[in-house]
């Protein structure tokens, strides 16, 4: 009977007072928890933020705001997003994870709740929503970097190295996978252009568990180059069969695999001259709109906080919630879905990752981020690996902190 | 004589069927129980029951003067109960030489793997082999011989001759015969009452779960027994 | 004839309660209320199948997903409406299984079950490779290339309420059938079930035919309802274990024990939810109530509760034995 | 009614039957016997189709069965009672008989009520048709096992040991039943147990080793000296 | 091409032998308690899992003791549940109890480990050693992949010899032929069902951490591993651990092969070469 209350009364109580209820969803846990290891910590500074609730064209308006986990799941995204809308009705849905976005963009684009998502290039939420050039999706929206974004600054620094200019490739097959593989948009195409020779040992199933067939086509290709996507688990015993195999490549210039300093430290002393793309770290110039916080003390305030190290996360989870609560406030009637759906397509906005700005993204329904490109090494302050900018081409007001080096083998 | 086995008041149900009510029985040392009766009758569950392969619902049972703990067929085996059971069940995946062995890790006796070879030339020859390549009536074979490697005290002997060809019933007879011989005492039940009737020293004879008749298979005609089948004496 | 009586109740009273409560209750009750039903319909499918039918499948999740993709593909690329092919994808499903059904049944016990995980996961892995089915990325629900307007939710709660019971008079009937005595019999013995004259392989494959065009009726629904699917979703084991806990729940063997079963699921659920656990905690429980049912009560909670309520049999049961 | 024309058919190269050629007429009681492992069953089980032949040909009225499967061999008219009984075990007795009368026989309402509720009674079950066959002592489930066959009413019946393991008064009631059913059918009976046998049968089988050795007139193959060396051992005075 | 095709076989056998360590245990669990053990997969997780804590929590603690003491807590482990849990799911008649019952067992084990360790891939660094390599002429082997051949061969022939020539091993077989005759011929039959699981777990364990410094594991491969358990198993024809030693040699080298042609395969050619002979097995009737 508890139980069954539980389901037949969903929130009746609280109607009469104007409250903005935001739905959020995020992987807080599951395969993708390292993307959400700082959310609930973003999401208990907002709540703080909002406590007062928020003036909008002179109304004063309570913001509630209902937290749901994705558990890194398709399922569990639907079902939550389903909640979120269906029966919570939240005015606004923020979704941290990419599939979480793109499994319930449909539902929101045919009733009508605006869905702002973000932490992945913008292909990989574009293209599996069905988009079409030219034909924005009437209340789903997304910014970030795009791939070729991320593509174009891994470049820029190996073009800084000295190589034979031949690179080994491989994918994990997943929807990010597949976009940063595409043969006309993705890093095969920005080989070609700049120069580069790719062995294309192609995509590989999650479950793979043997790469030595790559390995054995990059060494007899003679690649200095390790490149591809793939995430931080896969690459330890790729990394062991690579070097059994007497193969000491100059650069690993894999996407997404180094973003977590936890990544970089599962290689123990072999971390040092990984290179990854940088959404954002403390030396980013920008500040949040909502607190006057530069990057570094929002990192800083981090750390303090958690006794961890600051993961690039950080600042799109702070963002996300800049953006959102910016749309808002520019609204007419926040509480109204097409209001709010015009708000978000006009908005532009400078957030803690920099401008965001839905008006000229590179595809309908988007906002543009900028990427640059970093390599990790070895530090002598708290923690055993630091980030450092080496790459900015796309970015020139981000300033590089170091120059790009060979990883060395001594 | 003295009594080695000693079954008092036992019952036991199936669910709700009564097998056995109430049923008693002694068995002198070195002697030969043969135990008939119709197709239902108890036989089975009582020798199960003795080898500790189900338990009673009420009394006890004494070997050689001790109690046995019920359901247990540890504490039968090390009582000195074997069982030859209906449908031989021999070991599939063991050979020959290994069924008999692991019939020894018990006790120790007379009944070592050169006596049973002695008795059961043909098994020896056949040894590494597994069961399925023996005939009906060399699996038996094995399983009396798996039983009697733990040296009985008492050997039990269910459905004897079931599905055996009567040469081989034959062999197999010849064979309880040595092992009675050797001072091991047998309960027999067969299907073939007057073969078995005339093998034994004591008759017992079941109806609906209990002993209704039961003397010296010398003074107990073919005719008793006819009528204690369908329960005609009590 | 009273038999014939009661089915008719079942029909008129909880289809009449689909139909009203689909006028009701909210769309997001409605969303959460088809996923129950889309749950009690896969777990009478595989309750028939294991439990009635003795096949004991690890790769039912196979049918959902292809359920589900068979609606996408249809109604996207054609211009006939989606509900019809909500009836038809699930139909032709069930003729698809075929000849998976004549490949499997060469496997026994164990053989067969793992067998049908492994195609279950061959099946998703080729599904995973065709470009034309969105690869990993997935597809999404637009009937002839536009986006579905309205709130179908109301329709698809009262036809998956009408499947449901559809589907367990169908079941009664059928298991009252000698259809249904010759699969009790089958369930002790294929050979002897042969011997009696039971044209076993016939028997097994329609069993297997229907359980996959349930699975897939399951999979179309509840697909629907999300406007996208992916295949990492749609084949995934989670669907095989709700419904083999909560069969194994509620009794395997009856019909009436898995909607037993989806009400404790659902309970279950809806109590993490509200009491904020994660997913993880809530599978842990369904295991935990699941074993403990199966060895306290290994027929499950139904026969136990319809002996101490000493309600009279009045279904066909192969509980486990 | 029923022909084999040379089948064969061994298990991991040691022959169960080996080019067996017979054939069985309406109204004929054939006893088949051998010692332990001679392919009796296998012979039966070749017959109903549970063993596919190696080699040879199973011809029922005149139509090749070789390669039906065993429901349709039902259907055409041949039942067995096998050996290890094959009972339902989780059924009712009755259930248990009216799988046969329904799917063999093809028997439907009424009729399959009453021809389950006869056969029943002529073997002795009626008593325990409401009681799962699981539940009943093996030698009750060999009386199932041959009421299972009788269910489908067959023209031709084979029957596995059914005999074994009971008492004398037991047998006699089986070979009572055995006679009463041969009307119009053709029955062949595997046993051991040759006094049963001796009194229903009127032509006798010998299997040994995979192949028919004899077979003929009861008495005629009964005295044969070849029987008597491999099957019955010493004259036992018993039985004679 | 020699070279190709040496490399090919090298890396084939060596995961094979991986594979067939992963299908030990359950090789025993089958063929001797008859159970169908889904569990199975999610031991060889919590194998892996165990090192990798145990290795966080002592670093300096040599590989070899981290292995032993990850083996006997899988084994500890699967005593255990063997006593508290299967024991009694083997005494109902249906086989399917057990079964329906490990599969339990194996998603509240992987939802639990998801919760505690993450449900991240994650693997056991075993330093340098991992990454040194051997050259044969023009070959190149890696040092660490040969160890693992060779352990695992010699755990097999352990095994084989521990089932076929000990008294242990005769009793497990009785046992697994006729648990009620077995215990009249005084074997104790909770006891050895519980040395057999714990010996089972123990495989599994092993199996665990030689995949994790292999390969990776998340809390989630457990059905994966499973599969590839099954499949060992069921193409070594049952409870033979011989057997499961070769077909897994054959399916590492299947996957070797079909990833050569195909790298996004995965495990679809592994699957379907073992769909293709069960069939084919079934056809020719080598299947009862
Ligand atoms: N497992 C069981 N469950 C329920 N009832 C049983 C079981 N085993 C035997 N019975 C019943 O118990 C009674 C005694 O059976 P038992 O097997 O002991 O008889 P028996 O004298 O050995 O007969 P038989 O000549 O058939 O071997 C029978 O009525 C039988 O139906
Ligand atoms: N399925 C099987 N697999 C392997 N061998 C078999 C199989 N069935 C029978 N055999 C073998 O075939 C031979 C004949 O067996 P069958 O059962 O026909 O003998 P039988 O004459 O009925 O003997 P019995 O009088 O002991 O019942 C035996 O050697 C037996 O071991
Ligand atoms: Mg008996
Ligand atoms: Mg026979």
């Amino acid at each position: 009977a508890v139980a069954a209350a539980g389901v037949f009364a969903p929130s009746i109580a609280r109607g009469a007072a104007k409250t903005i209820k935001i739905g959020y969803m995020g992987s807080l846990s599951g395969s993708r928890a390292n993307f959400g290891q700082t959310e609930a910590w973003n999401i208990e500074k907002i709540k703080k933020h909002v406590a007062q609730g928020i003036m909008v064209n002179g109304q004063r308006y309570n913001v509630e705001i209902l937290v749901r986990d994705s558990q890194s799941e398709a399922k569990t995204s639907a079902a939550i997003g389903a909640e979120l809308m269906l029966r919570e009705r939240c005015n606004l849905i923020l979704a941290q994870d990419v599939e979480s976005a793109v499994v319930n963009g449909e539902i929101a684009d045919t009733r009508g709740f605006p869905m702002i998502s973000t932490m992945s290039p913008l292909e990989s939420w574009f293209f599996p929503r069905g988009g079409a050039p030219g034909k924005p999706f009437p209340y789903t929206f997304h910014f970030f970097s795009t791939a070729d974004g991320v593509l174009q600054s891994y470049v820029s620094m190996l073009n800084q190295l000295a190589t034979n200019k031949v690179a080994g490739s491989m994918f994990l097959d997943n929807p990010a996978g597949r976009a940063i593989m595409d043969k006309n948009r993705g890093w095969p195409h920005t080989l070609a252009q700049n120069g580069y020779a790719e062995i294309a040992a192609g995509p590989f199933q999650f479950s793979t568990n043997d790469f030595s067939n790559q390995v054995a086509m990059f060494r007899d290709g003679k690649a200095e180059i390790l490149s591809g996507f793939l995430y931080a688990n896969h690459f330890v015993p790729l990394w062991n069969q690579i070097l059994q195999s007497g193969m000491k490549p100059k650069a690993v210039a894999m996407v997404a695999t180094f973003l977590f300093p936890s990544s970089v430290a599962a290689l123990k002393d072999h971390g040092s001259g990984m290179l990854t793309e940088v959404w954002w770290t403390p030396d980013f110039p920008f500040k949040s709109s909502l607190t006057g916080q530069s990057s570094a003390e929002l990192a800083q305030e981090w750390e303090a906080g958690s006794g961890q190290q600051w993961t690039q996360p950080l600042g799109y989870g702070h963002a996300l919630w800049e953006v959102g609560l910016a749309a808002l406030a520019k609204a007419k009637d926040p509480m109204d879905a097409g209001s709010l759906r015009d708000a978000i397509a006009s908005l532009s906005v400078d957030t803690v990752v920099g401008k965001v700005d839905f008006t000229n993204g590179p595809f309908p329904s988007t906002a543009q981020t900028q990427v640059v490109g970093g390599q990790w090494n070895a530090s002598k302050g708290k923690y055993p690996y630091q980030l450092d900018i080496v790459e900015n081409s796309t970015s020139p007001t981000i300033k590089t902190t170091a120059t790009v080096r060979p990883i060395s083998y001594e | 004589m003295t009594t080695c086995l000693e079954v008092r008041n036992v019952s036991m149900r199936y669910d709700q069927l009564l097998a056995l009510s109430d049923l008693s029985l002694t068995l002198n040392e070195g002697q030969t129980l043969a135990l008939v009766g119709a197709n239902g009758a108890g036989k089975s569950t009582l020798m199960r029951l003795l080898c500790g392969l189900l338990t009673a619902e009420k009394g006890e049972i004494d070997v050689c003067q001790k109690p046995l703990a019920l359901g247990r067929p540890r504490a039968s085996a090390s009582a000195g109960l074997a069982l030859v059971p209906e449908g031989r069940l021999l070991f599939e995946s063991l050979s020959i030489e290994e069924n008999l062995q692991i019939g020894r890790s018990q006790r120790g006796g007379v009944w070592d793997l050169a006596a049973i070879y002695t008795l059961f030339p043909i098994l020896k020859e056949k040894r590494k082999l597994p069961p399925s390549a023996l005939s009906g009536g060399q699996q038996q074979m094995v399983a009396i011989g798996r039983a009697l490697a733990s040296n009985p005290r008492i050997l039990l002997c269910d459905e004897i001759s079931l599905g055996l060809s009567p040469l081989v019933t034959q062999e197999v007879y010849g064979v309880l015969k040595h092992i009675r011989e050797q001072g091991t005492s047998l309960i027999i039940v067969d299907q073939d009452v007057s073969r078995v009737t005339a093998f034994a020293d004591q008759v017992a004879c079941m109806f609906k779960g209990r002993v209704t008749l039961a003397g010296s298979a010398r003074t107990v005609t073919l005719k008793q027994i006819k009528d204690s089948y369908f329960g005609l004496t009590t | 004839m009273t038999f014939k009586y009661a089915n008719l109740l079942l029909i008129i009273g909880f289809g009449s309660l689909s139909v009203v409560s689909s006028l009701l209750l909210s769309s997001g009750m409605l969303f959460l209320l088809t996923e129950v039903l889309v749950i009690a319909l896969l777990a009478q499918m595989w309750n028939l199948l294991a439990g009635y039918g003795g096949m004991v499948s690890l790769g039912q999740q196979a049918f959902v997903g292809l359920g589900g993709y068979g609606l996408y593909v249809f109604a996207n690329h054609s211009g006939l409406p989606v509900w019809l092919w909500i009836v038809v994808v699930p139909l032709m499903v069930g003729v698809a299984a075929l000849p998976l059904g004549m490949l499997m049944f060469k496997l026994k016990s164990a053989y067969f079950s793992v067998g049908m995980w492994v195609a279950a996961e061959i099946l998703a892995a080729i599904v995973m490779r065709t470009d034309a089915l969105g690869q990993s990325g997935g597809l999404v629900l637009r009937p002839g290339g536009e986006s579905l307007a309205g709130n179908p939710e109301r329709i698809l709660f009262a036809g998956a309420g009408l499947l449901l019971i559809g589907t367990i008079v169908g079941l009664r009937v059928l298991l009252n059938s000698d259809l249904g005595l010759a699969l009790l019999a089958m369930r002790d013995g294929e050979e002897a079930a042969e011997a009696a004259g039971v044209n076993v392989r016939r028997t097994n494959l329609l069993i297997f035919c229907i359980a996959a065009a349930g699975c897939a009726a399951g999979g179309a629904l509840y697909y629907f309802s999300t406007l996208y699917i992916a295949p990492t979703d749609a084949f995934q084991i989670n669907w095989l274990i709700s419904m083999m806990f909560v069969s194994v729940i509620g009794g395997v063997g009856t019909l009436t024990g898995p909607l037993l079963g989806t009400a404790v699921l659902i309970a279950v659920r809806e109590t993490c939810t509200s009491l904020g656990l994660t997913g993880g905690t809530y599978w842990i429980i369904m295991g935990t109530i699941a074993i403990a049912t199966l060895l306290i009560l290994p027929r499950g909670l139904w026969p136990a509760l319809r002996s101490k309520l000493h309600v009279p049999k009045t279904e066909k049961e192969a509980t486990i034995g | 009614m029923l022909k084999t024309v040379g089948i064969s058919k061994s298990f991991s190269g040691v022959p169960a039957a080996d080019d067996v050629s017979l054939s069985l007429q309406a109204g004929e009681r054939v006893g088949v016997i051998g010692p332990n492992g001679a392919g009796k069953s296998t012979l039966l089980g070749l017959l109903l189709g549970t063993v596919l032949p190696d080699r040879g040909q199973i011809l029922l009225d005149g139509d090749d069965v070789t390669r039906l499967s065993p429901h349709q061999r039902v259907s055409g008219g041949i039942a067995r009672a096998a050996q290890i009984p094959m009972t339902f075990h989780r059924l009712s007795v009755s259930d248990n008989v009216r799988v046969p009368a329904v799917h063999g026989a093809g028997l439907r309402g009424r009729e399959a009520v009453e021809w389950v509720d006869e056969v029943l009674e002529m073997c002795g079950l009626a008593a325990s048709a409401k009681v799962a066959a699981g539940q009943l002592g093996l030698l009750s489930r060999k009386r199932l096992e041959l009421a299972k066959a009788i269910a489908t009413r067959p023209k031709v019946l084979l029957l596995d040991e059914v005999a074994a393991g009971l008492t004398e008064p037991e047998i006699e009631t089986i070979i009572h039943m055995v006679e009463t059913l041969s009307e119009g059918r053709a029955i062949m009976w595997v046993e051991h147990i040759p006094f049963a046998l001796r009194s229903v049968c009127e032509r006798l089988i010998v299997m040994d080793k995979g192949r028919k050795i004899l077979d003929g007139p009861f008495a005629h193959v009964w005295d044969d000296p070849v029987l008597q060396e491999i099957y019955m051992g010493v004259p036992d005075d018993n039985l004679s | 091409m020699i070279q190709t095709v040496a490399e090919l076989l090298f890396q084939g056998a060596t995961l094979g032998v991986l594979y067939g360590m992963i299908g030990a245990g359950l090789a025993l669990t089958f063929g001797i308690l008859k159970v169908v053990n889904l569990a199975h997969g999610v031991f060889i997780t919590i194998g892996a899992f165990i090192a990798i804590w145990l290795t966080s929590l002592m670093p300096t603690v040599p590989l070899a003791l981290i292995i032993v003491a990850t083996t006997v807590l899988c084994a500890l482990l699967g005593a255990a549940l063997q006593y508290a849990v299967i024991e009694r799911a083997m005494t109902f008649r249906d086989p399917s109890v057990p079964m329906m019952v490990t599969f339990g067992v194996s998603v509240i084990f992987t939802n639990a480990l998801a919760q505690f360790a993450g449900a991240d891939l994650r693997s056991l660094g075993v330093g340098s050693i991992a990454q040194k390599s051997l050259s044969v002429g023009p070959f190149n082997f890696g040092l660490f992949p040969l160890l693992t051949l060779i352990f695992v061969a010699v755990v097999f022939i352990a095994v084989d010899a521990t089932i076929r020539k000990t008294r242990f091993g005769r009793e497990v077989r009785a046992l697994s032929d006729r648990p009620d005759i077995a215990a009249l011929m005084g074997v104790r039959v909770r006891l050895v069902h519980a040395q057999v699981a714990a010996l089972a777990a123990a495989l599994a364990g092993v199996a665990g951490v030689l995949l994790a410094m292999r390969a990776s594991v998340s809390p989630f491969s457990g059905g994966e591993n499973l599969m590839i358990a099954f499949e060992v198993v069921v193409l070594g024809r049952l409870g033979s651990t011989k057997g499961a030693l070769l077909a897994g040699i054959f399916l590492g080298i299947v996957q070797i092969v079909s990833l050569r042609f195909d790298s996004n395969a995965g495990l679809l050619y592994v699957h379907l070469s073992f769909i293709l002979i069960l069939v084919f097995w079934a056809a020719s009737g080598k299947l009862k």
